[in-house]
This record gives structure tokens, sequence and C-alpha cells, in this order.
């Protein structure tokens, strides 16, 4: 099948210039993006293949086999898929394409396009995976690109650390995922959707004892757990609370790497898996209970830290896990369509913010504190001009994708019932905090007076076209794929006979309403903080310092985890060898040792060179003799 | 007594010798002292013609001088191991008596007396033959164990084994005296006989079977009675070491099993019993304290200690076992075992007696140290040696060990086998440190003091012929497992 | 199937031969001829990998004849799927070793590869073995030649670590021996692996003997609490030993357990299982908890290979087809990867002359292609889907998964911590700025070693992208294995489980401990 | 009248034993030396007295033997003992201990 070459013009790539990078070099790109753009045309040629109806599914070969284990590694396309192979291939394309201008004359260059090549074949074969198996392969692939494009700059200790952090906090959520893989064939035999989803529905009232091991009882419904420990893998990889810590901290990679992997396409991977496993998840109202709450607690966690963030790229970076958190809710409240719907407009918007971000921090000679930026608009007009056409979006602003994505969300939210209500209203404030950030971004950035390293602002100019052209595509995307009525092309793939998020109703009307209330009067207050009365903000930090603090530092829950899991586990590492393995195990294996040796010491003394001795041991030897027979 | 001339063919290899001893000894004060290889050269013939004489008669089984020996294949089997330790022992000491500036002629005429001693202890079926070949035996080597006057440790070690060999001897005569009264008669088939119809609790008998098994514990160097081993074997000239340790040993053992299995066969109960309680105590000692010895041939001493606690339990297993054919293979374990345990012994003893440090013997562990970077071949051997004798395969050690082992768990005696296994693991340790010094240290500068290796054809012959044994065998023990196996004392 | 080519005589020969002709050959060509042999005899093996039915579960390229008449000893030898990758990857590994030793050793290079000749000729002897006896002796062969390689050619505490490894092993091995002559006596009177695996000894018995092969591979693996000699030996040997010991040694005491433990102990082996996998779990984890809190590349990977291993043990008492193959697909794995990265390390040591993490930070930048294939190893090591161990944690997780949940998760444990350690070197080692002191040193491999390195990659994809190539081989030796064993092992099997009440019971069979 | 063989064996015991004690405890060695040759000659008295029991002449046989065999030996002792005396003028038997251990 021709769309087998989806995933592996980017795997050809990637080969080419991960084995003869070093000979390639400065001419990488000639190799990757047209690889990634054939791979997008073909994409767009499997959506209308799929749009009109039909599935596609392309055997490729069996992986593993043994007894009733059976994986077989093959593509899958239907609407879900064919949504997110143009998501993921045209961010793709634009992120090479700015690569170009990005990071031109790096000296990493062709080692960065072979790992975004790398990454694209990844996460299209995480998208086309036609079982959970492949899925988590390839979910663990682009966990695998992502900690290597994230310590692209190897030299940079904090870069290395943040790469290792992300892969690690990665593996904890994917510990879940994998046991719940195993769950998964263990109740069904299986790991193939065709498979899993039609039998589903007859395993819907199993359940587990989880205490059975230690005698207890404890009753959970089959679903739940698997749903929940799949989830899991969703909270590493979609940077949910408690494991979005890594999320911010991956920025230390590249920008473009940011907007394609740590905001437009990887992060999504986890919401992505909660609407591909709703059949799974449906019928599990408390895992969907749980999702939706960890989404929510999320995205409000988000909004409050990018608050106060002075790294640009970190600002982008919460609101990215605050906007991860909606979707992920949206999921949890059962509408996946509206959670997808926005994943994909996020994916424009925040693409586009990121790559805007890039532009300023190239344009500044890599200066990322926005205290030290302002007044840029008229120097970097396409970047300010995009930028805002993306804020306006991220805060919802009317007609612009966000606005229709982040409307649909919540108006579903609203319409699933009393929880979808409350958290409905948590999604409301969270609109008005991220309005109010995103803004606070642009007045802080683009408008007032110059805070730029006066060595610098001589030479801030508008980069190459290469930056400005996917700038300027992704703005356009960015209000465009507000029209596209994605949520109705999406519904077939859930069509559990539930809500449909195209029926308003008044409620809706009211939500909507409130939402572009909330929107304007976060970017309204941040104009009146930022732009009006600049002093406001360091008197609110005074006035509410412990506040503040909380927010600046991410409410401590980096260090919380360092003092509850990282420190611990080192010191009983080191601990447990030095006490356990060196002094315990080796010590009684040398002790035994020494024992032997020193009987041999002692035993040795009996031979005293005395003849007369010596005479005597015989005759003590018959004694005992006589003695042995005389008692036995 | 009936008396016919073909006896005196039966024991014609013993005739050869013991002519061939007296030659020697009368040869020796007339002969210059640069013709006295001559007599090596007359010893070592005689052991050759010995042998082939000796080959001729396995295979058959006949008593001569109405009973008092026999030459059956057992015999044939130890006579013809004894000779050719002998004849490793003459072409060791050719070379060793140079280097000592022993020039002394009749040596050789003791080892060929004690060889006959030895030859005649296992082909005797008498207990008269067998206490006179012990003593024969004994004497000769009282006096080599002394040879190196000059030397007092050679001296004491001499003093030690007369005393303790004749207490001993003392104690085995009595032995046999006390047995000679419970059964009338010390030819063994007739004791054999009387035993078949008494009570095991007789206490003449049991007193008897006590003595006895002291009086061979002794030559055996069995805990408790192995006092002097570690003495003897250090103080005595190297050669004259390898020579006991092997010869001596071998040919006790030869008599001890023709002792016990054929007149005492009935008493098995009681006497395994007594053997295994030593074969316990030896194993723990032997090994154990070998652990902490500095000097090589104490090492080896209490090696050759704890080797012979391994042959016990091919003994307690022989008696242990259910049927002839269990006993059988023990004792057949026990005869593999000291044929393979004469080529690595011996081959140790002989690179120890080739380290010179200064005039003397280097024979001090640390003597070894960096030999592996100086004499590679020689080290190698060594190396080959040890790992025999600590029972690694694929050497000659391995089988004897494979075969004692297999005979204890047939008899039932898992327990023994796991520990005398569990010791052979402890005792790798000391094997391997002589190999960890040769190999891992790093070699002392060379100064004229520190040790140097001694070469000779003759010594090449002596090493060749014992690692060719104990690698031959290990890889492919088929023929001395025949051999063992024909030659066996059934115990009834 | 019998071939009349002695396939396995010659790959067994060829090296012992080889050792002997080096003590002929001119100084500065023992290097080549070594490698010479190890190529040759790698390209032996490589037919039987076509040659070999996967059709069968039996013994395949047999070959027979009487080694020693009474007892009956044969010389008898066979792979079946199980034998078959082992010794593969033991003929792959060889001429890696020699290559790694090329300059690395100096001194008594002739000895140094004799050595690594007898090595693999004994190797290859214990996995083709089909007497037991036979297999006894290969299996104790190796202690000697090993000893020195680490003794004489180790590092600065090479005797201690040396010693210890021998005492350790022989202490463990020796109670085989008696084993085996019990089990000769109780099991037909024979030494015919192949026949002992099909009869039956008295269930206390079983007990016993299960104890006593336990000790050598036990010991061997290594498991928890036997493991202290490994991070000792691995440290001081030479590279090449390193690599020896941890592809190939240790997965002797993993396929002891297989070849003979299982099937000729099933009674014994399903009553041992909670303390074979409560002590695995427990390597699995403090594993890798001690190679969390090590300073010294090789220490480090020395305890990830207990953890490593750890999951052999856990798939083989599983007694289910994944668990198993799971179990053997590890050893490989675990050979490929740890012998690639003993090797890597080797390299960097023979520059900087430290293998103190902290000595060689940086290492990307001077050494790129150094850098790129140490991470991969470590991602290898680590588990990453697409390279070769994912594949064996994987298959031994699902048959875990069917004997206790409980137990996978904790097993699970181990991935996340091997995450960890290797992340952490690697952030410290490949990744960072090297100290200018050491920049002089770290120049980039040469072609020789890109050589040493390159069919070690190539298989860690390889089997990671098409495992199934090596399962099918195994299929059908591995269900010989299972069928032995009493029916309430083999009984469980995934998905069959349609009605609610049944997964209750069905999980209580699995939850709870076998009798 | 004849005296019961216990007696012989009663007798010959206490010899032996006297020679036993005589080894373990004597310091000369020529004493040690003659307190063996009480143990052989303990052992002779066995040999005789079996001998007339059972009517058999092989056990006075048996003490010609043993008695040429104990003055081979006692020639050896002797010539042992002279050497050690040159070498270390006495022949106290606790003096002689080079070798231990």
């Amino acid at each position: 099948m021709l769309y087998t070459l989806i995933p592996f013009l980017p795997l050809a790539a990637f080969l080419v210039l991960g084995l003869g990078g070093s000979r390639i070099k400065d001419r990488a790109h000639l190799v990757a993006v047209p690889a990634v753009l054939l791979s997008c045309l073909l994409s767009i040629g499997a959506f209308i293949e799929v749009a009109s109806g039909s599935v596609i599914s392309v055997p490729l070969y069996a992986w593993l086999t043994s007894g009733t284990l059976d994986v077989r590694i093959g593509l899958y396309i239907d609407r879900l898929t064919a949504v997110m192979l143009l998501l993921v291939t045209i961010v793709s394309s634009l992120v090479h394409v700015y690569t170009i201008g990005y990071m031109h004359g790096e000296p990493g260059y062709a080692r960065f396009f072979s790992y975004i090549a790398l990454f694209t074949f990844s996460m299209l074969m995480l998208v086309l995976a036609d079982n959970l198996l492949q899925l988590f392969i390839f979910w663990e692939a682009v966990g695998l690109c992502s900690y290597l494009l994230i310590g692209h700059w190897y030299e940079r200790a904090s870069a290395c650390a943040a790469a290792t952090k992300a892969f690690l906090v990665n593996r904890v959520g994917d510990f879940g995922f994998l046991l719940g893989l195993l769950l998964v064939w263990y109740s069904f035999g299986s790991l193939n959707y065709h498979d899993i989803f039609p039998a589903a529905h007859e395993a819907a009232n199993q359940t587990i004892n989880l205490l059975r091991p230690l005698g207890g009882i404890w009753e959970v419904s089959l679903f739940t757990l698997i749903g929940l420990l799949l989830f899991a893998g969703a909270i590493g990889k979609s940077a949910q609370v408690p494991l979005h810590i890594w999320l911010p901290d991956a920025m230390e990679g590249p920008t473009p790497i940011s907007a394609l992997i740590h905001a437009a396409t990887m992060v999504t991977a986890g919401v992505f898996m909660v609407a591909r496993l709703a059949p799974l998840y449906n019928l599990s109202p408390v895992a969907m209970q749980v999702i939706a709450l960890v989404g929510a607690a999320t995205m409000v966690a988000g909004a409050t830290i990018a608050l106060t963030q002075t790294d640009i790229k970190r600002v982008v970076a919460y609101s990215t896990v605050s906007q991860l958190g909606y979707m992920v809710m949206a999921c949890g409240l059962g509408a996946y369509a509206s959670g997808m719907y926005h994943l994909l407009t996020h994916g424009a918007f925040k693409a586009l913010l990121f790559l805007g971000c890039g532009s300023v921090i190239v344009a500044l000679h890599h200066e990322q504190d926005i205290r030290r930026m302002g007044g840029l608009k008229d120097k970097l007009p396409v970047t300010y001009w995009t930028f805002v056409v993306g804020s306006l979006a991220l805060a919802g602003f009317p007609l612009t994708a966000g606005f229709f994505s982040k409307d649909d969300l919540l108006v579903a939210a609203w319409m699933s019932g009393p929880l979808g209500q409350v958290l409905a209203l948590l999604g409301l404030l969270t609109a008005l905090m991220t309005a109010f950030y995103s803004f606070r971004l642009v007045f802080v950035t683009f408008w007032g007076p110059s805070h730029v390293d006066p060595h610098h602002v001589e030479h801030i100019h508008e980069p190459s076209w290469t930056i400005t052209v996917p700038l300027i595509i992704l703005a356009a995307l960015s209000i465009l794929t507000g029209y596209l009525g994605i949520p109705s092309f999406l519904e077939p793939v859930f069509s559990t006979g539930g809500e449909h998020s195209g029926e308003h109703g008044a409620a809706g009307l009211g939500i909507m309403i409130a939402a572009t209330v909330m929107g304007l009067a976060g970017i309204a207050g941040a104009y009146y903080v930022y732009v009006l009365n600049p002093h406001l903000p360091d008197r609110f930090a005074q006035q509410w310092e412990s506040l503040y603090q909380g927010s600046l530092n991410k409410w401590y829950v980096d260090e919380a985890y360092d003092r509850a899991f990282v420190k611990p586990t080192l010191t009983a590492a080191t601990e447990l060898w030095k006490r356990v393995d060196i002094e315990v195990i080796d010590g009684a294996v040398n002790g035994v040792a020494r024992g032997v040796a020193w009987g041999g010491w002692l035993l040795r003394l009996v031979q005293s060179g005395q003849t007369q001795h010596y005479a005597l041991a015989m005759a003590g030897g018959i004694v005992v003799i006589v003695t042995m027979f005389m008692f036995f | 007594m009936t008396f016919s001339p073909g006896d005196l063919f039966l024991i014609l290899p013993e005739l050869l010798v013991i002519t061939a001893a007296c030659l020697v000894l009368a040869l020796d004060p007339v002969l210059s002292s640069s013709k006295k290889d001559g007599l090596a050269w007359l010893s070592l013939g005689t052991l050759a013609v010995s042998m082939g004489v000796i080959a001729s008669q396995m295979g058959h089984a006949a008593p001569a001088f109405g009973g008092i020996v026999i030459i059956d294949a057992y015999a044939c089997f130890w006579r013809l191991l004894l000779c050719f330790v002998a004849g490793l022992t003459v072409l060791l000491s050719h070379t060793y008596l140079r280097e000592e500036r022993l020039y002394f002629g009749e040596y050789y005429g003791f080892v060929l007396l004690a060889l006959s001693g030895m030859m005649v202890m296992v082909s005797a079926a008498d207990l008269l033959t067998i206490y006179l070949g012990t003593e024969l035996m004994s004497l000769s080597l009282y006096v080599m164990a002394g040879l190196k006057r000059s030397e007092p440790r050679s001296l004491e070690a001499s003093a030690k084994y007369f005393v303790l060999g004749a207490f001993s001897s003392g104690i085995l005569l009595y032995g046999i005296s006390l047995l000679y009264g419970a059964t009338g008669s010390t030819r063994l088939p007739a004791i054999a006989a009387a035993i078949a119809g008494r009570s095991l609790d007789d206490p003449l008998l049991l007193a008897a079977t006590i003595l006895l098994a002291v009086g061979f514990g002794f030559k055996l160097a069995v805990v408790p009675f192995h006092m002097w081993t570690p003495d003897v074997y250090q103080g005595a000239p190297t050669s004259v070491t390898a020579f006991m340790a092997v010869a001596s040993k071998a040919a006790s053992f030869g008599a001890f099993l023709r002792v016990f299995v054929e007149g005492l066969g009935g008493l098995k109960a009681n006497w395994s019993a007594i053997f295994l309680l030593l074969c316990v105590a030896t194993l723990v000692l032997g090994n154990i304290v070998a652990l902490v010895q500095t000097n090589i041939k104490r090492m080896l001493a209490y090696s050759s200690i704890a080797h012979a606690g391994y042959a016990l339990i091919g003994v307690v297993a022989a008696g242990m076992a259910g049927g002839p054919a269990g006993g059988a293979n023990g004792i057949a374990a026990v005869m593999l075992y000291f044929a393979l345990y004469a080529f690595m012994t011996f081959g140790a003893f002989t690179i120890v007696a080739m380290l010179r440090k200064g005039g003397l013997d280097g024979d001090e562990i640390e003597d070894f140290t960096g030999l592996a970077t100086r004499h590679p071949l020689a080290a190698l051997l060594m190396l080959v040696f040890m790992v025999s004798l600590a029972g690694i395969p694929p050497t000659a050690g391995f089988i004897g060990k494979f075969y004692v082992f297999m005979s204890a768990v047939e008899a039932g005696l898992t327990w023994l086998a796991v520990l005398a296994l569990v010791f052979a693991a402890i005792s790798a340790y000391y094997y391997l440190r002589i190999v960890m010094v040769m190999y891992m240290r790093e070699p002392v500068a060379l100064t004229a003091a520190s040790p140097r290796l001694v070469m000779s054809p003759a010594l090449s012959i002596v090493l060749a012929c014992a690692v060719a044994g104990v690698l031959f065998f290990g890889v492919y023990p088929n023929p001395l497992v025949n051999l063992a196996g024909q030659a066996v004392l059934t115990l009834k | 199937m019998t071939h009349s080519f002695p396939w396995l005589t010659l790959l067994i020969v060829l090296p012992l031969a080889g050792a002997v002709a080096l003590c002929f050959v001119k100084e500065n060509s023992i290097r080549l001829i070594t490698l010479g042999i190890t190529a040759a005899d790698l390209l032996l093996s490589l037919p039987l990998w076509w040659l070999f039915d996967s059709s069968s579960g039996g013994m395949q390229f047999n070959e027979t004849a009487v080694w020693i008449a009474t007892p009956p000893i044969h010389y008898r030898v066979g792979l079946d799927g199980i034998s078959l990758p082992l010794v593969l990857m033991t003929t792959i590994l060889m001429p890696l070793c020699v290559l790694i030793s090329w300059r690395s050793i100096d001194r008594r290079i002739r000895s140094f590869m004799a050595m690594l000749l007898v090595m693999e000729g004994a190797m290859i002897g214990v996995f083709a073995a089909l007497d037991f006896v036979l297999f006894y002796v290969f299996w104790e062969a190796m202690l000697i030649p090993m000893y020195l390689l680490i003794g004489v050619w180790g590092g600065p505490n090479r005797i201690y670590a040396a010693v210890k490894f021998f005492l350790y092993t022989l202490a463990g091995s020796v109670l085989l021996l008696v084993a085996i002559l019990v089990l000769y006596f109780q099991g037909g009177h024979t030494f015919d692996i192949v026949q002992l695996s099909q009869s039956t000894v008295p269930e206390s018995l079983q007990f016993w003997l299960f104890l006593a092969f336990f000790a050598a591979f036990a010991v061997k693996v290594p498991m928890f609490p036997f493991h202290t000699w490994l991070p000792d030996a691995h440290v001081e040997a030479p590279t090449a030993g390193s690599v020896i010991l941890a592809s190939v040694l240790l997965k002797m005491g993993g396929y002891g357990f297989v070849r003979f433990s299982l099937p000729m102990l099933p009674d014994a082996s399903i009553a041992f299982t909670p303390l074979m996998v409560t002590l695995s779990i427990v390597a699995i984890v403090y594993g890798a908890y001690m190679a969390l809190a090590q300073a010294d590349l090789k220490k480090l990977i020395a305890y990830s290979s207990v953890s490593h291993m750890g999951f052999v043990t856990l798939g083989l008492f599983m007694f289910n087809i994944q668990g198993i193959e799971g179990a053997v697909m590890q050893m490989v794995n675990h050979g490929i990867t740890t012998g690639g990265l003993f090797l890597c390390v080797g390299l960097i040591y023979e520059r900087t002359h430290s293998r103190q993490i902290a000595d060689n930070a940086g290492l990307t930048k001077p050494m790129p292609r150094y850098a790129t294939l140490l991470v991969i190893f470590a991602l290898s090591s680590l588990g990453l889907p697409g390279t070769n161990s994912f594949v064996g944690e994987f298959m031994v997780l699902a048959g875990t998964f069917l004997w206790s949940k409980l137990a996978t998760a904790l097993a699970s444990l181990g991935i996340i911590l091997a995450a960890a350690y290797m992340l952490w070197m690697i952030q410290r080692v490949a990744f960072g700025v090297p100290s200018a002191h050491m920049l002089p040193k770290l120049r980039d491999l040469d072609r020789r070693e890109m050589a040493t390195l390159v069919p070690l990659v190539v298989l860690v994809f390889w089997i990671g992208i098409f495992p199934n190539p090596m399962l099918t081989r195994m299929h059908a030796s591995v269900k010989q294995v299972i069928a032995r064993m009493p029916a309430p092992a083999t009984a469980m099997s995934p998905g069959a489980r349609p009605s609610p009440a049944s997964t209750d019971e069905a999980s209580a069979a699995m939850e709870t401990p076998r009798p | 009248m004849t005296i019961p063989i216990s007696y012989y064996l009663i007798l010959s015991a206490i010899v032996f034993l006297t020679g036993i004690v005589g080894v373990l405890i004597r310091r000369n060695i020529i004493a040690i030396l003659l307190s063996i040759e009480l143990m052989l000659n303990a052992t002779n008295i066995n040999f005789v007295a079996f001998s007339e029991h059972f009517q058999d002449l092989g056990g006075q046989v048996f003490v010609f033997f043993a008695l040429t065999v104990a003055a081979a030996e006692v020639a050896i002792g002797l010539a042992i003992i002279i050497a050690l005396h040159r070498a270390k003028d006495s022949i106290n038997i606790e003096e002689f201990n080079l070798l231990k251990w």
C-alpha cells in the first residue's frame, strides 16, 4: 500500500541522515524536508480516502509470536488516525522548514534533522498502530526522540538533566501503561483493537480482586483497572498532574522541538490514546471520572503557574500543560471528539506560539527571559502579528480556532453531567487565566519599552523566510482549523450513542458567552496590568507573596519529588549497597572464608613439632575409635 | 608348604628388583663417583624389565609359595604402578641428587629396596608377608628421609618418621597377633573363612580390626595418625618425599585393601564405620590445615592427607554398599584414584624439586612468585598439576574424584559426597594459591639468591610422563578405568 | 534428525585446537590467528541457524560416541531451540572479544588468546553437551581460564576478584556433581540429558536435587543473594573477560535452570516457584538499586546484570511459553547488550585509564561515534522498545502476568529503575563537557573498534525489530519443556475466561503461590 | 596344668601398654626405642601363646621374623640416633622440633 510510505519516508530520511550524517552535514534538510512533505501529501490523500467513509488497514509483519501472545505490526487508518496524521505531518513539515532557518550553522544540524525525522516516523507509527503494543512501542520511541532532542545541546548540564527527567518521568507513567497493556492481553488474549473492542462489552462486569495476594478483598472493575493503568501512561506523556513536571524542563531543547514534540504532537499522544481506547474507557465510569479530575487539576495548575513565569518558553509550556488538561478533561467527560478538536486547534496555535518564541529567541541571540525583552513589535512585525494570532486563539478570542474548540469543549463538559458542570466552571476560570497570561506575554515581549541587552538591539531583525513562512501558515491554520467541523467528522469514531456536541441548547449558548467574556476579560486585564499600569505586577507580587512565590516556583512540586523520591532512592541505593551488599552479604561470604582460614590456623597449632604429641594423637585416635564401638 | 619353580617366575619382578638393589649397593663403593650415574641406568633398566614381566602376568591369578603370596590382576595393577613411580623417582633423583650434591649410589639401592617391599606388600596374601613388606619399605624410607645428613631438618624428619613408624608397626603387629589369635591363621583366605562364621562383636576380632586400622592408618596418613606426614614430607629430600607421597601411600593402600577386603571382608560393617570416622576427620583437617601453609612441601603433605581422605570414601562406600558389585565399584574407584593421584602428585613434587633457591630447595610458596614469567612452561605444568589436584576437569584429578563420589552416592553416602565436595572446593583455594602466586604476582627482581629452576632431560621425561598422564587420563580415562575394573578385589 | 557433518564437534574442537596451535606461532601473528580462528568458528556456526529445523522440538545436529564405558558416559552433543541462540551468541561475541583485546592486552598475549579460545570451546561445549557428565566437564573447565583471565590480566584488585569468582562458582557447582550422580542412580542409570529429562524422580528427592542444582545455577546467574562475586569479577576482569563473564557465563545459570531443573525436576520446580520468583524480583529491584549507587562504570553494568538476569529466572519459573521464551530471549539479549556495554567501557578505559564515571564526562563532543554506540547500548539495556531487551523483558512480564499481577508490577519497577541508572550514567558520561586534561586522550573510535561494536548494534536492532525468527526456532523446544510440567502449571492461558465467575477462580489460581 | 590363654593375653597387654606409655613419656630416644621393643615383645608373647593354643607353628615362625625385623629396626634406629647426636649433641626427642605447623 502506498500509505505505508507515510511513516517510512521519514524513517528512510532518518536512516540516511543517521548513517551518513557526517558526510551530509549542512545539506541534511535536502533529505529530510522532501521526505516529510511527501508523507504529508500522502496523509492528505489518506485523509480524503478515509473521509469518504472507508477504513484503511495495512498489515505489515508478525513482530512477535509466542503462544497466545501474538503481536503483528500493522497500519490502521480511520478518521481519528487520519486527523492525527494530518496534524503530525503538517506541523512536522512546517517545523522541518522552520528548522532550516533556526538551526542553520549549528554543529548538530544533520543530527537534529535525523532526530526529528525519526520522531515523525515514530509519531506516525504511534497514531497508525492497530494494536496496543505497537502503540506502546512507538509511545516509547517518541519518548526517546523527545529525550534525544531535549538533550540536543548535550554540553549544557541543564539540557541533559531535563532530558533525563523527561524520560524518567515518562517511564513512571509507562510503568502503568505496560501493566494496563498486559491486563488487556490477559483479559482478552489479544492486543489488537479489532479483537479488544468487540470483546469489551461482554467483559464489562468483570472484576479483579486487587488484594488477593495479601488475602484481602478489594474488587475492582476490570475496565477501571485497565483504564487507570493505561491512563498512567497518558499522565506521563501528556504531562498531566502529577507527572507534568518534565514538560516545562523540556524547554531546554531547541525551540522547533518544543513546537513539534512538546506542544503539537507527542504530548497529545495521551489524549489520542484515551480517545482511541474510548470503547474501553466508556465501560468504566470510575476511570473516566479520574481522568476528568486529573485533566481539570492539570488545567488549573498549569494556568496558575503560567501566570508568573518569566521564561518565554516556560510560559508557553505551562500553557501547554494547561491546555492538555482541557483535552484530557474533555475525554474524561466522554467528549472525545471535543478533546480531539481542541487537540488539533491547539496543535496549530501552540506550534505557532512556540515557533514565534523561537523567532524572538533567535532574534535576541538566545535570550529567553521576558524581563529582558519588550518593544519588539516594530522590529519583528511578522513574528509579532503571528504571535498575536496564536495568543488570540489560545485565549479563545471569537472566531479563532481556539474559540471554537474551547467553547465546544466546555459546552460538551457542561452537558455531560454534574461533575462536568463543576469542571466546566473551572474551565471558564482557567480560560480567564489563559487569556491573561497569554497576553501578558504579548504585552511584555512586544510592547512597552525595550529591556533588551544593548549589544543586541542593533542586530534585531526579522529572521529568514524559512522561519516566517511556517509562522504565517500556522497563523492561518490557527484560524482555519476552527471551521473544519472536526467534531462531527470524528463523531462516528466515538459513536457510543451518547451526547452530540452539536446540540447546544440554551446552557450551551450561556457557556459560549461566558467563555468569550472570560477570554476578553483576561486580555483586558493583561492590558490593564501590563500596559496601563506596569507597576501593578510587582505590587501584586508583594501583596500576595506566598501565592506569587508558589506560582513562580511551580508550587514546589519538583522540590517535593526531589525530597520524596529522588533523594530517598539515591540514599537508599547507597545505603543498601554499603550496608547490605558489602557488609552483610559480602561480609558473610568473606566471613566464611575467614572462618575457615581461622580454623586452619587453629588446627595447625596441634602440629606442635613434638614427636610424642604425634604419638599421643595416635593413641588418642585409638581411644576414640574404641569409644565409638563401645557406645554406638 | 609346597614350592614350585613356577612360583619363582611369579615373583620374578620382585626378585629382579631385589637383585638390582643388592647390585647397586654392592657396586656403589667400587665405582668412581663419575660412573655412579650408571647405577641409575641400571635401576631404570631393571624397572623396565620388571614392568614388562608384570604386564605379561596381568590377567592370571595364581597363589604362590603355598598362598603367602598371590599374583593376581590386583597385585599386578599396583606393582605396575609402583614400578612406574619408582622409575620416575630414579629419573627425578638423578638430577636432584646432583643439585643437592648427594653422591650416594646407595640411594638407588634404597629406592629399589623400598620398592621391593612395596611390591611384596601388594602381592602378599599372608599377614606375615605383608608385615615383612611393610617393614622393608619403611626401613628403607627411614634411611632415605635422612639422607641429607648436613641438613638438620632432614635428620629430624628421619628421626620422627622412624620413631612414629616403629611405634605404629608395633601397633600393627599387635593387631596382627590378635587377629591370629582370633582366627588361628595369618593367611588371608583362612582368616576370611574363620570370620565368616563368627559373631561380629567378638572383642578380640574387634580389637584386632581397630589396631590393624590404626597401623595402616599411619601408613596411609589418615587423621589422626597423619601427624608425621607434614614434618617428614617437609624435611625429607624432595625426591624422597615424592616417592613417599606416591609409592608408599599406594603400596599401603594396596596392602590395606587386600587385608580388609580379602581378609576382613566379613567385618565390613565394623571397619567401614571406623573408616567413615577417619575419612571425615581426614577430609576436614587435611584440607583446612593445608589452607594456611606457607611451605609448599608441607602444603602438599596436607594435600596428600586430604587425598587419602578422598580415597577412603571409596573404601567406606565399598564397605557400606549393598551388593558385591557396589563394593567392587568402591574398591575400583580407590585403585583408579591412586593411579591418577600418582601422576599429579609426582608431577607437583617434581616441580618443587626443580625449584632451587641458592643451593637449597626453593620450597616456600613465596618462591614460586612470578614463575610464569620466568619459566612459562614449568608454571603451566604446575598449573595443570594443581588443577588436577583440585579435581577440576578435564584433568585426571576430576576423574578420580568422580568415581569415588559415584561409589559413595551408589552406597547411599550422598551426604559424605557432599561434604567431601565442599572440602574439595575449599581445597581449590590452596591449590590455586600456587597458581595465583605463579601467574598473578609480579616476579621479584632476579638476584643470585632468588629462586631458579633446574632443568635436565631426565626431569623433562618425568614431567612429560606426569602431565601426559594427567591430561590423557583426564580426557580419556577409559583404559585405566577398565584396568582397575578388571583388577578389582571382590568383597564378599 | 541427524547430520552426517560433525558441526558441533568442529565448533568445540576448532578453538581448542587453535589454543594449542597458538603455542607454536610467531609472537606478532598471534592476534590475527586468534581472530581467524574465532571468525572461522563463527562462520562455521552460522549455517546452523538455517539448517535448524524449527518444527522439531528435539535435539538436532546430534553426535554420539562412547567416551567412558563404565559408567556409560558418552560424548553426546546436540542443539535445540534453546541452546542454538546461545551458541550463536557465543560464537558472535568471541571475535569481538579478540578485537577488543587487540591493543589493550600487551603482555602474555599468547596465553591470553589461548585462554580466550579455551573458553570458547568450553562455552560452546556447555551449551551443546547432551551428556550430564560432559556438561559438567565443560562447565568446570571454564573456571580455570576465567580465573586466569581475571587474575593475570585484570585490574588492581584482580587476585581477590579472581579467587572470589573461582571459589564462589566452584562451591556452587560441586553440589551439582553430587546431584548428577544421584540423578544417575535414581533416573535410570544414564547420564543422557534427553533421557533424564523424560524420567521421573521421586518428589522428595527432587526437592534436594533442586537445591543442589540451584546452588550451581543460582551462583552463575547470579541470583540474589549469591551475586557478590559478580561486581568484583566484572570490574577487575579485562574487557574481554568481562564480556565473556557477562554475556556467556551468566547465561549458563539460566541455561542450567531451563535445561535441567525444569524438565528433570518438574515437581520441585513448581514447589520452589514462590521462592524463585521472590528472589528474582528481589534481584531485579535490588540489582537496580545497587547500580544506582555506583560511581564505577563497570560496577554499574555489573549490577545491572544482576537486575537483568532477574528477569531470566523470573521468566523461567513461570512455566508458560511467554515466560520461558522471554527468558531465553532475555539471555541472548543481555549477552548482546551487556557485552556491548562492557566493550564500550573497555574502549574508554583504554583511553583514559579510568572507569570512574566522574573521570569520563562529556564524551559526545570528542567521541561522537563512541557516544552514539554507548547510548544505543544503554537504551537497549533499559529496555527501550525497538531494541532487543524490550522483547525479552516484555515477554517475561507477559508470562509473569499470567502467574501474578503483583509480581509483574514489582518486576516492572526494575524497568523504571533501569531507566534511572542508565540515563543517569549517560547523562554523566556521554553528555556534558569533558575535563580539560582528559580531552587529549579522547580520540574517537577507529575502524577496528567500530568493527567490534557495530555487529552488536546490528543485533540489538535486528532482534528488537524482528524477534520472530529467533522465537520460531524456540517454540517447539520450549513447548517440550512446558509439557514436562504437571498439569496445573500449563493450564493457564489468557483470554480463555469469558464469564466473570471463572475470572475469580482463575485469578485465585494465579495469585496464590502453588503448593 | 595348663595356663589359660587369657593369662598370656593380659600379660602381653600389660607389656604392650607399658611400651606405649614409654613411647609417650620418655624423652630419651633410646628409651623410646626400648619401649617400642617392649611393644614388639608383647606381640611375640601373643604369637607364642596363640601358637601353642592352636597347636599351629605359624605363630612361632612369625615370632622369628618379628625378632629379625625388630633387630633391623633397632640397627637403623641406632644409626639415626647417632646421626642425631652428631648434629645436635643431644638425643632428647623434645629438642627436635624444627619441623612443625
